[in-house]
């Protein structure tokens, strides 16, 4: 496949669909992608953990690649932020709405 | 202790009753109960030095880190089940630092040295399945409330340990060569460590005291297939051949050696030739595996000192 | 160990929540107390956690029976 | 006026080897550190053991991050650190195991203070990829001391053994710990303060470290060299540092490193044929 060159938008629409490893919440939704950019073939993504420790950083790398190497991206850098920090407030609607749901259905 | 017959309570149960508090149980409820949590606490805990061990050997400080991250899960789930024993009277400190290494009741699989990553990887696919498998259960459909409540946390994390153990085997055997090979040395003992897990067949064994009091719902043949057929289809799919496969006149999932079968530990190898009686399964499993005393001293090793200690004697 | 006693722990997940209740660890002292609580009840990025001995309740109610 | 520096690049010759030195000797302890915490499956108690877990996984993260920084400076030129355990710049009281409970909560208490006033004194570092990760860090450090805490009070409020034995254990650890935080008046700490990689020097970081530690020497009754000043309330150091021997880009005075057990695992990063990336 030819490389071809999605737009911002259609980065964060692809992203929305790669879960969080320990969750089911996408990580759109869970507020980690700080910003998408996309300069001729290659995408710069800008991610924000929630620990410095997170035990998960193989897993959302490798599902970032592998769902945008889908569309035919193949120039991926992924950039960690931690100014600002990541925090509770970057969960959207949506994610809280699974964050208080899941698991609990005792 | 409850006013109510073993009958009168096995009925209530039947009905879908949470059992609540001590005061609800009968005598037998409770000795069913306190049974089957401590083999749940003694394998969460015992996994721990286990898993350790091959976390010794990680490659890069991603892996060790989810690695961490699984042990710290297993011995904060170790810790809830202990909690839950302790609400039932016990003595949580007796029960982790005062027992004898062959009092512990974690099962036979972890009381091997697991030597290499590759070898914590397939137990967090195969071992972890096993976990799931078995907790999955009660939380569906245990007649302990207490227990139910505890499993969300649980099963949740024990999700992210399976996910370690599939994703990378699958990674590790997409890669093939060396890693593979790993991959299939270690799934050649841990998968038939696996099947024997769930315990004696039905037609063996049927009516148990936890079937009856309901603290789980399925019965052992009905939770080895429900381990077989998430763990062969993995396996099959990585390339890694387990000698089980599924049978489409019976519909279900059958191993192609003559269960249960003898093991050598020493070579950490079954030896599918020789088929062996359940009462010589016990009997291995009652002599323990090497790396019992090991594992359980790496967890009381420094108590019983530091406490002499504390408390001004020597 | 001796001297251990039971403290309950407390915590919200949203500011716009109240501290609810999220369990019990057993300590020697209030310290370990909070790093235990932090460890053990690590399943949610709560944004506030406390904890406080049960032994300084002080009760308004003395435990009765139920309905009464 | 003072100058930010975007990337470890921008760094001015003449201050890049003192900062590639402190980053390494940072990311290493905090290796070890993580490495140390991670062995302690048999805490006196199982929530310890949890704890200490988790503090390892912690150690791990923040090192993930300084190593990512030595990256670069090896990337801009500088060599590259050979995998022998005489190169590691690790705190010289982690190169062995623990021997006992003791030994961790006194390196509980004392090493994590001492990286704890380290990062405190990046808060405004010159170098942004330092500065924008260090609070963090620092927020999820933060219960460590509460751990070492809890655990000294309970040492030193319940028999005489234990309270001595804690003495002994932190006086062993004291003077590595203290030299580690640098040397008065070095070049190395000419150059740091010079670009404003930190904010303050290795004296004013041991004022901080004992501002954390002081106080709980004071409480335990403990006989160690350091007391407070009645009158200013300042925290006074009670005894020299003896810096012979010194190596000050390595921070240490023996360049030894982790020992053989130890290495073995940190090995295992270099030596591995897994798909892994790093």
């Amino acid at each position: 496949m030819l490389p071809t060159t999605l737009n911002e938008s259609q980065i964060w629409e692809a992203l929305k669909e790669v879960e969080d490893p320990e969750m089911p919440i996408s990580l759109v939704d869970m507020g980690m992608v700080f910003d998408v950019s996309v300069e001729g073939a290659n995408t710069k993504i800008q991610l924000g953990l929630t620990a410095t420790a997170c035990p998960a950083i193989d897993f959302i790398f490798y599902d970032i690649r592998e769902r945008l190497k889908k569309e035919g991206c193949e120039d991926i850098e992924i950039e960690l932020v931690w100014d600002p920090p990541w925090t509770k407030e970057r969960i959207s609607e949506e994610g809280r709405f699974i964050l208080s749901t899941w698991g609990l259905s005792v | 202790m409850a006013t109510l017959s073993d009958e009168a309570l096995k009925q209530k149960i039947e009905k879908g009753h949470l059992i609540e508090t001590t005061e609800e149980m009968t005598e037998g409820y409770k000795k069913a109960l306190i049974q089957i949590l401590l083999v749940q606490a003694d394998t969460e805990l015992m996994s721990a030095p286990s898993y350790y061990m091959a976390a010794r050997s990680a490659p890069s400080m991603n892996t060790r880190l989810s690695a961490y991250a699984v042990i710290q899960d297993e011995l904060g789930h170790a810790h809830i089940t202990y909690q839950l024993l302790e609400d039932l009277g016990m003595d949580k400190e007796y029960l982790i630092y005062g027992r004898k290494p062959h009092e512990f009741k974690n099962p036979y699989g972890f009381d091997q040295p697991l030597e290499t990553w590759v070898e914590l990887v397939v137990a967090n696919a195969y071992f972890d399945r096993a976990g799931i498998t078995l907790l999955g259960d009660p939380f569906e459909n245990t007649s302990y409330g207490p227990w139910k409540r505890s499993l969300v946390k649980i099963d949740k994390e024990e999700l992210f340990h399976l996910r370690h153990g599939e994703v990378w085997m699958k990674r590790l055997c997409e890669a093939g060569g060396q890693a593979k090979e790993e991959i299939q040395r270690a799934a050649d003992w841990m998968f038939p460590m696996g099947v024997e897990w769930f315990g004696m067949p039905d037609h063996l064994k049927r009516h148990t005291a936890q079937l009856e009091y309901k603290l789980k719902g399925k019965t052992n043949d009905e939770l080895r297939q429900i381990w077989l057929s998430a763990v062969v289809p993995l396996s099959e799919s990585c390339g890694i051949h387990v000698p089980a496969h599924f049978d489409e006149a019976q519909q279900e999932y059958v191993l192609d050696y003559e269960f249960p079968v003898d093991y050598d530990p020493s070579q950490k190898r079954w030896k599918f030739d020789s088929p062996v009686s359940w009462d010589q399964v016990f009997e291995r499993w009652k002599k323990r595996g090497p790396y019992n005393e090991i594992y359980v001293k790496s967890i009381q090793k420094h108590y019983k000192d530091f406490m002499a200690m504390l408390n001004g004697g020597n | 160990m001796k001297l251990q006693e039971t403290y309950e722990v407390f915590a919200r997940q949203w500011r716009k929540d109240p501290l609810q209740h999220v369990g019990t660890v057993v300590a020697p002292n209030g310290d370990l107390a909070a790093a235990f609580a932090r460890t053990i009840y690590n399943e949610e990025a709560w944004v506030e956690m406390q904890v406080a001995a049960r032994k300084n309740f002080i009760p308004a109610i003395e435990i009765r029976e139920e309905g009464k | 006026m003072s100058t930010n520096f975007e990337t470890v690049h921008d760094l001015p010759e003449s201050c890049q080897q003192a900062v590639y030195d402190l980053i390494l000797a940072v990311a290493d302890s905090k290796h070890l550190l993580g490495l140390r915490y991670g062995e302690w499956l048999g805490a006196p108690v199982l929530e310890s053991s949890i704890a200490a877990s988790a503090m390892a996984q912690d150690e791990f993260g923040h090192s993930r991050l300084f190593y990512s920084l030595v990256d670069d400076f090896v990337q801009a030129g500088l060599p590259q650190r050979q995998e022998v355990p005489s190169e590691y710049r690790n705190i010289e009281v982690l190169d062995q195991p623990f021997e006992s409970w003791t030994d961790f909560v006194a390196a509980n208490a004392l090493v994590d203070a001492a990286l704890l006033v380290q990062l405190e004194a990046f808060r405004n570092s010159s170098l942004m990829p330092l500065r924008r990760f260090v609070p963090k860090l620092i927020q999820e450090e933060v219960f460590h001391l509460q751990h070492a805490q809890g655990w000294m009070s309970l040492m030193t409020n319940t028999s005489e053994q234990s309270r001595s034995a804690l003495q002994q254990a932190i006086r062993k650890i004291w003077d590595p710990i203290l030299c580690w935080l640098g040397k008065p008046q070095s070049d190395s700490e000419k150059a740091l303060l010079g670009a404003g990689i930190q904010d303050i020097d290795s004296d004013g970081l041991r004022t901080r470290w004992m501002e954390q530690v002081g106080p709980l020497v004071e409480q335990g009754h403990l006989d160690l060299p350091v007391s407070n000043d009645t009158i200013t309330g300042e925290w006074i150091l009670g005894s020299s540092l003896n810096w012979d021997g010194w190596d000050e880009s390595f921070r240490r005075a023996s360049k030894t490193g982790p020992d053989a057990e130890t290495f073995a695992q940190i090995e295992c990063f270099s030596t591995h044929s897994y798909p892994v990336g790093t």
